[in-house]
């Protein structure tokens, strides 16, 4: 089913390195963000991206600081890939202050403008628009940065998907569409919600140039990617990529997995993007045994100062409920 | 009078569905993830396995593709009951809803009926913030055409749907996503309810607690504690939205010359100041008091949990409402 | 562009001069219409449909009794290949009790229950979702008819144009969704509203059997729609048939027609279905021209017998404002 | 004072965006028709000449893709102002609107701004029936994060967009297909205009008609017609529907002791409501007479102009109502 990617990156030991933190990273911290649920230290809805790591790391990785990201409710690897602080992160989802959206936005509204990180969004669809939007204000300001926008397969569905991919392609603007096809809209899968399951196929009926790739391997989403910024750099139009992924967790905390086999799950294991990478990482001697015990250290410690930060942050005033309604008035 | 029973608002809202399926074969009902994941907040878990997938419909995320659908149902001779598994998502469905659902009948001179159930989930849940923690009843109720319900009691979550049903019009019909685990009682023999009238569910005589939805209960929590401090109110649960029932707003002020409106909404242009204007129509003269609001903070929902809630009137806060307008 | 339609339908005398009487019927229903319009007997948004007869009348005459049609607020033409009577139609533009809305709905809002037709819907695209639901319930009730839905090229930008497709696809149901590609939405061609104008490569992108078809001929819609209506009737799902056509006239009555040349209309009116037809009838000697002139006659009589009921209809009780609110109640 | 001159409603909404467009650089008008067309209502006419396509966009049926992309715009550091041809489709862009537009300052805790301005054809045009009629400010005007306004003189036709483009903020401007051809004056230097205060149209001191849109001449019309009787009433435009000038409405009562409110939307859970549950919290011990409301009628908008016009205040009614009221 996937297209043939021509000729897989070659990463530098440096770059492996750091493309390898950032996979086990964003693993390590959801898992500590479960836990963190389970104490009910973090609430409201919790999604996890574990298994879709190398889609945020590999689509990341090719864009620069000014290149703007939005993403969804389930958005905090591309938060960590992004480089937003995993600290300022863990806070949010505390609630605390100290965190990235004030604490106001919890786990699905994670933002920081410094970053270009654009949220966390939970209307599932409702931030393509937002992202044409801002790609038009990229061209006609003659920037040459690029917004990357990452959705779920079932946000394909959606009307808004359509409408913006017909404005992209109508306006050329510099987008890239991601589509993280993990099988499942919650407990729909595919099946049922397209009726054309090979999603690439969409992004030609706009004449948007399209993808799809293996997004359990890091290196074949990098070099997709790779040709999908510089079409964009091309053209100054849009991409559509679709990466093939699966979730190893549930949807959300409040998911009893009814829909899925436990077999199905236990064989998208075996594709784990993460000892994948690692494995060829340590096969081509681009990294040792030590070094990935090394990452695997300071990982722990990150995500361990992450979770201090948080328990460490302070509450709002409650005084102050209705601030951020309009800018820098406060709400009647 | 037939025993009562116990049972969590979820099940009573579970047990009107099934009966409702099996009952007519009519009934079918879609929404997202009602079958194979249970229903996103386990209302309709099992129902795919009873009823299968014909009567069962998980649809793709498309609101207003599938609420339109079922409209379209409808009136091709069906009975369907369209599940919006937020009201949030409801905006996405919102022309469907009133442009076609509510018009439909007028446009075509009265040849043409709209008989749907729309429900969806209402309120906050537990931290949802501020794209899925909204109440958006005030919309809904200002449209003519559309029948509006809100689910405030567990009787009403046994019943609303059923009778709902027969109704030839659209109706929208708001459950409440922090009330599904709690438990109240009902009669073992509960089913259809009316759904014309506002209920009044503790009768008191000092002032009227006019409100609805997760408000009914607020309400009678505050009722108790004022009646800790010989304060006898009233609580009027308005169960209708649209067409309000005004009588029975008149009758309990005529009663207790005083109220106050409460709903988790925002405060502007919402059910309360619709309520609060009516009053001031046709009960002010009967007035000792000006009638007053305590509504949702008009902020966006915030995440962390002290401000959540600090956003919406709570017992404590409606108690503590009612005791400064009587010492006025 | 077309695609090959195999063989043109061979129509009998009969039918020959039935469609004929449809075609020119619906013509001159317009002129008196906007003839109406111009001495403000008819009022709001009028939408005609001269050019486009084609379409309608190839297409209906394909649709049994219990076949359901939805339209847009261009649907005059729809309307009376449906069935309902001419009188009630222009009763209702008028805004007479008479008419076949009781005059509430006007030019825009058609409806005639024991016609199965289903409005004249003036939201764009907003009624494809209701099409699908109504194909839905004949499937769910084991019904053999199907539901024609008629939208204009314009609607299929809109998201619910995505959706109704996707579900319709899913859901395998037996609706036929016509799209009217007549190059306009409003003052907007074609080039900027899709970014892919072959709208029938949407339909493949669905997974539904598609096919366009020239629009100016009736013969050609007539053999493009047995292909549809077999075909659904034979999977009992949906197809999609776009029909290349034009529309003569101004978007509505309020449009300066800025944005075409007058040149392009009259390139245009040389394809006019209705002498095509006609002159086909003649050489295949299925008509001849003293049956033209009766048909001629005949409609003008029938649309000044309209114009005559909608004069003499009678204007509801301004008391009754409040009815068709509720069912057999009245609005408080 | 500079000299007044004559003016229509669509020519005065056609110089502020003229304006507007020619002042800074990263505005530009995007919406379906305003190019190539000249704009549904003819507002737009010659625009796209003037300015060309980049800031002139026809955008393709698609109201909430091209809402978002116009909130996206602003996010992206340009100053859109969307066109969404009238009120009744923006239903479809409502998620775009309140979902994102009114939240992504609060969810991002301050750090994103929407600064876009969206316009929209509201009320009545002449018997476009039910799809096509409504009046939807109380929608919007319940949400917290947009500013909501309404252009009921020539002169804020000539002057809010252009205060609107400098709002940090979302702006929902409501302009009236039914005013377009009605000729008014204004100072010839007309511009800016205030966009949070309401205005005294008229003043009067025996009875306050608080109104906007449409209202504001209709109810001067009626006064003209009550002055005859000798009762002089005073006429409140609102202007800014959210957040509510309060201030204005308690002052009027303040003096007036008396007030009916006046609008074309529908009665249930609209403006009206709000103003009269606020005059009854704040107001109640001014008040001579309650306060009542002239709204729409509940139906959705019937095609023949006899039931149009009977479906909507006329200024016959309002003094009529007035006249009522002061008598009882
Ligand atoms: C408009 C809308 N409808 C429904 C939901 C509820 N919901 C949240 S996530 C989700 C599934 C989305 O699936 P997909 O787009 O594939 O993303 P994934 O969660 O798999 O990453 C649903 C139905 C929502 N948030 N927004
Ligand atoms: C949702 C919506 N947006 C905008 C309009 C205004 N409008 C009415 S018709 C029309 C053009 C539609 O074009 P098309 O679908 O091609 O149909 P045609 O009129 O050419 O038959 C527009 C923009 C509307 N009625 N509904
Ligand atoms: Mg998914
Ligand atoms: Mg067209």
């Amino acid at each position: 089913m996937q297209k043939k990617t021509v000729g897989k990156s070659k990463v530098s030991s440096k770059q492996g390195n750091k493309l390898l933190h950032q996979m086990m990273l964003i693993r390590r911290f959801e898992e500590k963000s479960a836990e963190a649920y389970t104490e009910t230290k973090i609430r409201g809805f919790l999604h996890l991206y574990s298994g879709e790591e190398a889609v945020a790391v590999g689509v990341t990785q090719a864009l620069g600081e000014n290149d703007n990201v939005l993403s969804t409710y389930r958005e905090h690897g591309h938060a960590i890939a992004k480089g937003l602080d995993p600290k300022t992160i863990m806070a949010e989802m505390y609630g605390k202050q100290e965190g990235c959206s004030k604490g106001r936005g919890g786990s699905m509204h994670l933002f920081d403008a410094s970053k270009k990180f654009f949220g966390g969004s939970a209307i599932v669809g409702g931030h393509l628009p937002l992202a044409v939007g801002m790609a038009l204000a990229s061209k006609k300001q003659n920037l040459d940065n690029i917004t990357c926008c990452f959705f779920g397969e079932g946000a394909g569905a959606e009307g808004e998907f359509h409408e913006s991919m017909n404005l992209a392609s109508l306006w050329k603007v510099p987008v890239l569409f991601v589509c993280e096809n993990n099988l499942y809209a919650m407990g729909t899968a595919i099946r049922f919600t397209h009726s054309i399951q090979e999603l690439e196929k969409r992004g030609d009926s706009y004449g948007i140039p399209s993808a799809s790739v293996d997004g359990m391997d890091l290196l074949a989403v990098m070099d997709a990617v790779k040709k999908a910024v510089s079409t964009i750099k091309k053209t100054g139009g849009p991409y559509f990529l679709v990466c093939n992924t699966y979730r190893f967790r549930a949807h959300s905390m409040f998911d009893a997995e009814l829909y899925r086999e436990k077999s199905e799950v236990e064989e998208w294991k075996k594709k784990d993007p993460i000892p994948k990478f690692r494995d060829y990482l340590l096969n081509a001697n681009l990294l040792s045994e030590k070094e990935v015990d090394a990452i695997e250290k300071s990982v722990e410690k990150e995500v361990d100062e992450a979770i201090d930060f948080a328990e460490n942050g302070t509450w709002e005033d409650i005084r102050d409920l209705t601030k951020f309604v309009y800018s820098e008035k406060e709400a009647e | 009078m037939s025993k009562m029973i116990k049972i969590t608002y979820r099940e009573a809202l579970k047990q009107a569905l099934r009966e409702a399926l099996q009952t007519d074969e009519k009934v079918f009902l879609m929404g997202e993830d009602v079958g194979r994941y249970g229903g996103a907040f386990a209302v309709s878990k099992g129902f795919l396995e009873e009823f299968g997938p014909d009567r069962i419909m998980d649809v793709p995320l498309s609101e207003s593709g599938f609420t339109g659908a079922g409209i379209g149902a409808a009136l091709g001779g069906m009975k369907p009951i369209v599940e919006v598994m937020t009201v949030n998502f409801s905006l996405l469905a919102m022309d469907q809803i009133i442009n076609n659902a509510s018009t439909l009948l007028h446009m075509s001179g009265g040849q043409v009926n709209v008989s749907v159930v729309i429900r969806m989930g209402c309120g906050i849940g537990s931290q949802l913030a501020a794209q899925h923690s909204h109440s958006w009843e005030p919309f809904y109720a200002h449209v003519p055409g559309l029948i509006v319900l809100s689910v405030g009691v567990h009787e009403d979550a046994r019943g609303m749907v059923l009778t709902a049903l027969k109704s030839p019009d659209p109706v929208i019909l708001f459950e409440y996503t922090s009330m599904l685990n709690m438990e109240g009682e009902i009669p073992e023999n509960s089913g259809e309810v009316d759904i014309s009238k506002a209920k009044v569910r503790r009768s008191g005589n000092d002032i009227s607690l006019i409100t609805y939805g997760t408000g009914v209960y607020k309400c009678l929590e505050a009722a108790a504690l004022l009646a800790e401090d010989g304060i006898d109110a009233e609580v009027l649960d308005l169960r209708v939205l649209r067409p309000m029932d005004e009588e029975s707003i008149l009758e309990s002020i005529s009663k207790t010359h005083r109220a106050l409106v409460v709903e988790d909404a925002w405060r502007s242009v919402s059910i309360s100041s619709e309520v609060s204007a009516r009053i001031m129509e046709k009960g002010f003269f009967e007035l000792d008091l000006p009638v007053e609001r305590l509504c949702g903070v008009e902020v966006p929902m915030p995440y962390p949990k002290h401000l959540e809630t600090a956003a919406l009137p709570q017992p404590m806060d409606i108690a503590d409402k009612v005791k400064k307008m009587l010492r006025s």
